[in-house]
Parts: structure tokens; C-alpha cells; sequence
């Protein structure tokens, strides 16, 4: 069975809770461990962090696109904004790499993603907003831990 | 040999709904207590604050821990 | 501040939970009390229950929209499908009234959004699918309960 969520929601840092306890709460229907359930909850706030920071500048009058389809023990997380994009996207996926290490960013976000998604794609240009893609296999992980 | 035993059974593998169940009921016997000292319902974040826990995990267990038939008895009672 | 969610999701009962979650943690912003969360819980369950069985009748292929918006203490929450809808709104919103009896439902889905709402609205027609706006004032409550 395909079961899949589509959320908009408000720009503001407010809604990476939000994020994050919906995106939990959609999976609760494959019960995952708590460690699997952590990491996915990680890798939204991560990429909902870097839209309402990097992609808005903290526009709260902009909109984040937050889906989830899960298929067969497959899990597809995007995060989509319209915000500036990335201009140098190998770049910014470098450990360490932020454009703004005056704001304490640590430049780990896209680094925990590939840490802890088996895929992961970024989609974007300069004032063409920013499309993040992550997978996971549940199935798998699963068989391997029973 | 008890340390390698907790080691095997915290090897990441607890089910999300045993974990939020038991917080569930730790919410329960929480909301209890506040809503006597209190005299009303505590707010979300006073239940957190109280177990220690993030406002996030309130949300989830309060769902997990949900009794079906409670809808019935709110609107009954 | 302004702050509101849309989620679209796929129309199987498996995300009653889903969606009561997603609401609660929208909510959150606001500091409701355990009371007034399950409250309105209550009432997303009840309609969107409404939607899966009498607008869809169980087709898992069809979606439901939820949205949440908050704005200076007033929630507005809208739950629509595109399903069967409903010929006569004010015998459906009769207390006990139910067309599928049968289901051992109660017929109380709308008497309970009445009851644990300060507003509810009821849009539909035969074909035309289901809107069901539901309006809460938290400052109000909070105020009385302070
Ligand atoms: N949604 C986005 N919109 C625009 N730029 C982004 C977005 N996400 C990431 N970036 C760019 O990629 C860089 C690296 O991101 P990340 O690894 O999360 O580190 P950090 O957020 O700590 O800077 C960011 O500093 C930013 O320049
Ligand atoms: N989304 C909907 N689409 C079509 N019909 C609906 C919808 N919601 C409610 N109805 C109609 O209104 C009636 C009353 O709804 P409700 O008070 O929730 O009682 P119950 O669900 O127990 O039948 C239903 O039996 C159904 O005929
Ligand atoms: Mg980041
Ligand atoms: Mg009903």
C-alpha cells in the first residue's frame, strides 16, 4: 500500500517541531525504532533549518513543502522551498561548508543527511529555490535488526 | 556480563510504540497530579517540564498511550 | 503572527492519528492545555473519519486536505474531500442522525464539533465533496481558565 502526506506550512522556526513530530508521526504506521524514528526526525529539522535560514532568510510570509510517500517499506522525504537556492550545490554539500558561520552554523546539515538517508539529491539554482530528496529503506534495515 | 547485556538490549532497536506507551502513562499519572495542584488543566509544556521530556515527545505519547474508547467517555460524561 | 499548515494525505484510517498528531503539534506554539488538545483532536478525528467513510467510502487512492491556521489566538481548521457529499447538511448535522448505521456509528460526529467548537460550518453537495470549517478562540479559553 502507497500512503503519502503533503504539508505546506509557514516559513517560521516555530514549525520545526512541527515538522519534524508530523513526519514522526506519519511513520508511526511502520512502528520504526526509536533510533530510526531519531534520524529521520534529525534530517527534516536539518532541512527545514536550511529553508527557513539559507533559502528565506527568515520570511515567515513564506511557504516550506514538506512530503512524505512511503511504499513497501520505502521512505521518500522532500523539503522544497522557493527561496535563493544554491549556486555551488558540491560546495555547500561539503562537511564544514556554511555561508553563514557567523550564525553558529556548524555546515553538518547536508553531511547528517547522507549520514543517516540512503539517498539523498538536492535540486537547485540561483533564485530557483532548493528541492532536497532523501530515502530511506525501512524494509532492510528492519530484516537486519530482527 | 550485565554491562554487555544492557549494551544488547539498548542496541537501538526499541519500538517507538513501547517507548511512547510507557510515557504515556507517566503522562497520565503527570496530568493527574497537576490537575489537583493546579485546579485545571495543565498546559503542554507544564507536562514536560514536570517529566523532563521535550513538548514533541508529550505530543506523541499523549497519541500512543490514547485510550479508543475515550472519545465516547468525553462526550458522555 | 500568522502562522498556518495545509496537508494533503492519502485516505486511510491509519492517518485518523496522523492528522490528530499533526494538529497537536501545530499547537503547540500556543501552549494549549491536555484538555483543549484532546478536544480538538476529537473533532479533526471525527472529521476527517467523516471523510474517509461517507465521502470516500474506504478509497485509499483519494485525499483529504487539512489545513490549520492561527492568527491572535483564533484557530481555523478546514477539513475537505472531494467525495459523495452530503444532500441534506441539516439532517446530517442532527444529533444521533447517521446514514450508515449499520457501521455501529454513532451519528455524533457533528453534535461532538459542535459541541467542543465555538464554530462550525458544513459545505457540501451530492458530488461535490465535504468542507467542514471549524473556529476555536484559544486567548478566550485561556483567559477564563487563568
Ligand atoms: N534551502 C536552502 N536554500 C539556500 N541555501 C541552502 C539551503 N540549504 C543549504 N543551503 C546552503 O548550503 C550550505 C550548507 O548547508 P548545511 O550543510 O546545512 O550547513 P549550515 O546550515 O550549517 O550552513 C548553507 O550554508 C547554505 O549556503
Ligand atoms: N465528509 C462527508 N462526506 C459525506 N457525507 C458525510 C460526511 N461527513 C458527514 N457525512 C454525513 O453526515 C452524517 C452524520 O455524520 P456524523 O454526525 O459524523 O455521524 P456518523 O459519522 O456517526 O454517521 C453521516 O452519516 C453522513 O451521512
Ligand atoms: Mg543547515
Ligand atoms: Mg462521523
Amino acid at each position: 500500500m502507497r500512503n503519502e502526506m503533503h504539508i505546506r506550512f509557514s516559513a517560521v522556526s516555530e514549525n520545526e517541531s512541527f515538522a519534524r513530530v508530523a513526519v514522526a508521526a506519519f511513520l508511526t504506521n511502520v512502528n520504526p525504532t526509536l533510533d530510526e524514528l531519531t534520524e529521520i526526525k534529525t534530517v527534516v529539522s536539518e532541512a527545514v533549518t536550511n529553508s527557513i535560514i539559507h533559502g528565506y532568510d527568515h520570511d515567515a510570509e513564506k511557504f516550506i513543502e514538506l512530503s512524505a510517500v512511503l511504499e513497501e517499506g520505502k521512505l521518500d522525504i522532500v523539503v522544497r522551498d522557493e527561496g535563493h537556492g544554491i549556486s555551488d550545490i558540491p560546495e555547500a554539500m561539503e562537511p564544514l561548508y556554511s555561508s553563514k558561520p557567523e550564525l553558529e552554523r556548524s555546515g553538518m546539515g547536508f553531511t547528517i543527511m547522507e549520514n543517516f538517508m540512503d539517498e539523498v539529491s538536492v535540486e537547485s539554482g540561483p533564485g530557483q529555490g532548493t528541492v532536497v530528496r532523501l530515502t530511506k529503506y525501512f524494509a532492510a534495515k528492519k530484516a537486519l535488526c530482527n | 556480563i550485565g554491562e554487555i547485556q544492557r549494551f544488547i538490549r539498548d542496541d537501538g532497536t526499541v519500538k517507538v510504540s513501547r517507548s511512547l506507551k510507557e510515557t504515556g502513562n507517566k503522562i497520565r499519572r503527570a496530568r493527574d497530579e497537576l490537575t489537583k495542584s493546579l485546579s485545571r488543566s495543565p498546559t503542554i509544556s507544564e507536562i514536560a517540564e514536570a517529566l523532563e521530556i521535550s513538548t514533541e515527545d508529550v505530543v506523541m505519547a499523549q497519541e500512543a498511550s490514547r485510550n479508543p474508547s475515550s472519545i465516547h467517555e468525553t462526550v458522555y460524561e
